[in-house]
């Protein structure tokens, strides 16, 4: 594991209190989502990406703004780190055309070609290969950017994982491959999934280097990152970096959890990464007696207004459902 | 949604349970049946059909596969070639395509390619279809895609008889045979009184009628009963067939169907061109032809990935208005 | 196999060439086109269609991919994201089914589902189809399923002026596009003499006639022209319609067509059912129903993995005699 | 390496004819091959193993009759050495009906019930999943036997591998996985389609145990097969064999080879199995004088009569096209 004290980032007051809101902002974003779910204002799947906010956090911040962003259908709490609007999100889960997709994708499909961020991708294993043709065109184009790619434990015993290590590897590509290992694929646990449960283990194979880092500390996280982000930029090649983290929610919202027990729930969220950085900030003096209650009070009036945002947002006419199926008019 | 052609007796069980009851049934009566795929056991099924059955059977029979399509896929046909009557649950088809290879390369060749030495007695079982708002990678209906392939069967059981029979059925059969449930089929109730065995070879007539033939399957066959309720208000007599079995397509049902009504709409979720209802408007223009008062129409969806939002969503499917609609163009009204 | 309908003038070029000068003046004109996919570099290509092009262009240009189709793929979608201009190509249709998910999921959505936001303008070009006794796993024709997905644009050249042109008009569109490339047409030689570019959006009349309206693309094309010329012998004169652009398919030039034959019938390599001809075949009946004189027919491959001896492949696939006969049926010949 | 010395089978002076005998067989029925492929009785694609041969007949001399074997398109030598007649398989290569895939399948799909051969697959990695379900077969049903799984290091790439390792290691199943590594897929160099070259060092990602064999010492080959067939039906789970060998032919017969060094083929010919096995024996005094022209005429005369057989078999007839498409009568 990455000694976060040994390579620790700008650790300035205002950096600590900026990772400590881009993480509140997520849970409580999330939190209202899950109230929104009960009123049928969200539907679909929604999967929540509560406990592990560290890792979009931590990571986002050691990024450029020239660089890719791939994620999953977990990916509320990336898009919102990377900086996509969290009108748009909400909006976008509400299905309106104020969206960041225009509405069309709902929560696993987020998208914003302002901060390049690629999705939102509801295949396991799917967003890999992009990453990678990613990587390859800021490579090609002798661009100083990379791809980044989160992605679960679940999607490493896919085919894609594999292939991408190996072809990213072989052309020296500039992706950073983040593993959010929260220990679960829906029900089925690592254990049950990996006959090498090990997954930096795996990153061997194709001679990428990788290293294992607590994903509850976000500060861990971004130190991790900066070291990788600057490795790949000095063209390196991939990196691959192993969150361990977990999720103290549900997979979805139609998940009765039969798979694992409470008691291992409550272990984990003993280690809430916000709880463990405002200690650490207590600890260390950097936590003002007002900070937090601030940072909650703005953070619940983003929430809000985003509610409000896409209320009063628009539903797409039918009659342009089939358009930007392809650019230009295209019969079928 | 409730099934209106069962009759409302006994217990009520719903389409979920009934495909439960019929894995049960199968691996307590068939020592080389076995459960496999993502999510079966400890989770239950995506869907909430394998609830159970891992405390029931133990992890020998129902097996957790990691997420690994083509591999578990292929390790079906493989322990099928070695003697086991596996059952593989693809949790849906959207992520089949993952095990397209397996199936199209493999379980549908080999048979053939041995010269009749192997065969590949499997079933794959796997949801499939829209209406659950899960937007354009989790909406797909590409069951017509597989009922293109010689050497396998392709089955979408949209009764609760057929949910509760069809895949004993498919596991007497020496041939590899995929079962497609769509989703929105799931928490369909009903009573199973008086049914039993079913074949998997015919197209079945769920509604009588002498006006027009609607062709359905799967989750648009209620949709299509729907619409010919509509349609029997203002007079006009809707046969509906349910096809049941996509692959081999029982024409003759269908053929003999239209010669009498001497009209024809297909419903297929299906995106229109290159659907599963080409195939069957061109079968009744082949068989038909002579036999028809106007064209052969289409009910399908819309050409687009399938959007989150359920005004979007509602308007890209197939739906009995439009249903209604194309009947009556049929009839000039 | 030659091109007749070519003037036979300038330089003899064949098909193969035709398309590595297409991939040759693409690199040459634009800075973002590259190549990817297996053995194109130092192998040269497994049909030898990219040989030379390594060392004319080097291997930024001109990427060997390891044996990985899902990856190389979807890295052509994610390069296509991040401004390149790819040109992928699956070595043939039959490998395309381990990439199905990046082409079906992330190539055909991306447009629509992001807003509009994002484009992914890239061209795949693979061999497909049968003829060279290459069995059960190796002689597939399914750009029938390709062009089932909204989102991408199926293009299927049949003439050397295709061969040569249609990569760069694919290459000016923003979207995806997917080029099949019949195995059994490289070896084609002709002349390009006033060939010029083209466009990807219209079917082409390759002979015209007043009595059947025979309707082909890729591999069949040219069988289908020399059972015209038998029906011509006959004093049947086919008209015969190339599609080019399987999606989208252009339904004016096949319904104007038809209307004044009165006939058609549609010759196509996949396997019958399922397969692109039924699309045509119900877009016919739609379109020109009330015009018909007799019903559509089809010509397609037989529904069985195709087989290695030679008088079993030629009997599994269309063939001018059964053309031919298809055609006199619909004239009740 | 496996030292070939260290765990010597029984090498006695039949044993030791009988590995030479096979992998002559199966060079001087390849090479008849190539000659009929000129003269065009043999058609489609075509790939030879010459130069390979030690491979197949190293393992196949450690299996039983109950374990399953699963090859590639380049499979007439696992055919032959797994027991296969040749007049059988060179009726399959001219698609007659009495070839041992009813001429269906030619070169590239070799099926044997009897020997419980599984082909001859086309798709590279498309293999490697059967055998996992072939293994899981065998273990599902108390049976002793194991499924021999044999494909190129081109394969290695492919997801299939990935998923197929991780699978059996997970379950634990009979599975032997024979990588065949001839440095080439088609014109691919290894260095050009692994970033980690060392295939076996992969076998670490599943935890799966590993050994690099050569490929051109057929002694070594079969201690090394004997070593992990007991390992696997004691139940340790699946096993990589790394064998290194080279192709002294062309990929196929359409294959020009401008991406190797003639100097390279040269230099592995002087490693020619065969020719090892050889000198090998006359040093250890078990070749008597009489023994190789002995065993070449025995060849070329089952050669011989495996040609005559198949010129004189029967083609299918066209109204049996579509039979065996399924069982029964099913129409489209
Ligand atoms: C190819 C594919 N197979 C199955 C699924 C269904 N599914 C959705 S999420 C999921 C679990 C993924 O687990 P992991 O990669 O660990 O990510 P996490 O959900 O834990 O963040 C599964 C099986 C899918 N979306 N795609
Ligand atoms: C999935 C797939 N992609 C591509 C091909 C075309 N192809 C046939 S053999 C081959 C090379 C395979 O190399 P390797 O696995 O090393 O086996 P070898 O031929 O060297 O024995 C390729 C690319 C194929 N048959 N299947
Ligand atoms: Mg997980
Ligand atoms: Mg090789």
């Amino acid at each position: 594991m990455t000694d976060a004290h040994a390579i620790k980032p700008h650790l300035s007051r205002e950096h600590l209190l900026d990772l400590l809101r881009e993480m509140v902002r997520i849970r409580r974003f999330e939190e209202k989502c899950a109230e929104l779910y009960q009123q049928e204002k969200i539907r679909g799947f929604l999967h929540l990406y509560i406990g592990e906010e560290a890792i979009a956090v931590g990571a986002m911040r050691a990024l450029e703004p020239g660089d890719a962003v791939i994620a999953t259908y977990r990916e509320h709490g990336h898009a919102l780190a990377r900086g996509v609007s969290m009108d748009a999100i909400m909006a976008e889960m509400y299905g309106k055309i104020e969206g960041c997709s225009r509405g069309r994708g709902g929560s696993m499909h987020l998208f914003d070609a302002a901060t390049r961020f690629y999705g939102g991708n509801a295949i396991v294993g799917g967003g890999l290969p992009l990453a990678v043709g990613l990587g390859l065109a800021e490579k090609m184009q002798k661009r100083s950017g990379l791809a980044a790619c989160f992605f679960g434990e679940g999607a490493v015993a896919e085919g894609e994982f594999h292939e991408s290590l190996n072809l990213s590897e072989l052309w020296k590509l500039p992706v950073l491959f983040v593993c959010e290992n929260n220990l679960y694929a829906m029900g089925t646990r690592l254990e049950r999934s990996e006959s090498q449960p090990d997954i930096h283990v795996k990153a061997q194979s194709y001679n990428v280097p990788a290293e294992v880092v607590d994903g509850m500390d976000v500060v861990a996280v971004e130190a991790a990152m900066r070291k990788a982000v600057a490795a790949i930029r000095s063209g390196a090649g991939p990196i691959l970096l192993e969150c361990r983290t977990y999720r103290f929610r549900a997979h979805s919202m139609f998940d009765p959890q039969l798979y694992r027990e409470k008691a291992e729930v409550e272990e984990w969220k003993k280690r809430d990464p916000i709880d463990r950085l405002l200690s650490w900030m207590r600890q260390s003096g950097a936590l003002h007696d007002a900070d937090l209650a601030a940072i909650e009070a703005a953070v619940a009036k983003e929430v809000d207004r985003s509610v409000e945002f896409s209320e009063s947002g628009k539903w797409e006419k039918l009659e342009t459902l089939t358009a930007d199926v392809y650019a230009g008019e295209v019969p079928p | 949604m409730t099934a209106p052609p069962l009759p409302k007796q006994g217990p009520e069980i719903s389409y979920r349970e009934a495909v439960r009851e019929a894995i049960r049934e199968a691996i307590l009566g068939d020592p080389r049946v076995f459960l496999m795929g993502e999510d079966v056991g400890r989770y239950g099924g995506c869907y909430a059909v394998t609830k159970g059955l891992l405390e029931e059977f133990g992890p020998e029979r129902i097996r957790d596969t990691p997420l690994s399509e083509s591999a578990f896929v292929g390790a079906g046909i493989g322990a099928a070639l070695g003697g086991m009557r596996p059952i593989v649950e693809v949790m849906t088809v959207n992520f089949s395509l993952l095990a397209l290879d397996q199936i199209v390369n493999n379980a549908a060749t080999l048979r053939h390619m041995s010269g009749g030495q192997f065969e590949v007695p499997l079933v794959i079982r796997m949801a499939t279809g829209a209406g659950r708002q899960l937007a354009a990678q989790h909406s797909h209906s590409l069951e017509g895609w597989y009922a293109h392939i010689p050497g396998i069967k392709v089955l979408a059981p949209a009764t609760l008889e057929d949910a509760r029979f069809m895949l004993g059925a498919a596991l007497a059969d020496p041939n590899p045979v995929l079962i497609f449930e769509h989703v929105m089929l799931y928490n369909m109730t009903g009573t199973l009184d008086g049914a039993g065995p079913v074949d998997i070879r015919s197209a079945k007539v769920r509604r009588v009628g002498r006006d027009v033939t609607l062709i359905a399957y799967g989750g648009t066959l209620f949709k299509t009963l729907i619409a010919a309720e509509t349609l029997a208000k203002e007079g006009i007599e809707a046969e509906v067939i349910d096809l049941r079995v996509l692959r081999p397509l029982d024409t003759g049902t269908i053929l003999a169907s239209v010669r009498r009504t001497r009209r024809a709409v297909i419903v297929d979720e299906g995106w229109r061109s290159g659907s599963l209802s080409a195939e069957v408007s061109a079968r009744i223009t082949e068989g038909a032809f002579w036999d028809l008062d106007a064209p052969v129409e289409r009910v399908c969806s819309a050409e687009v990935p399938i959007p989150y939002p359920r005004h979007l969503e509602e308007a890209a499917l197939p739906q009995p208005p439009g249903i209604v609609a194309a009947a009556k163009a049929t009839l000039g009204r």
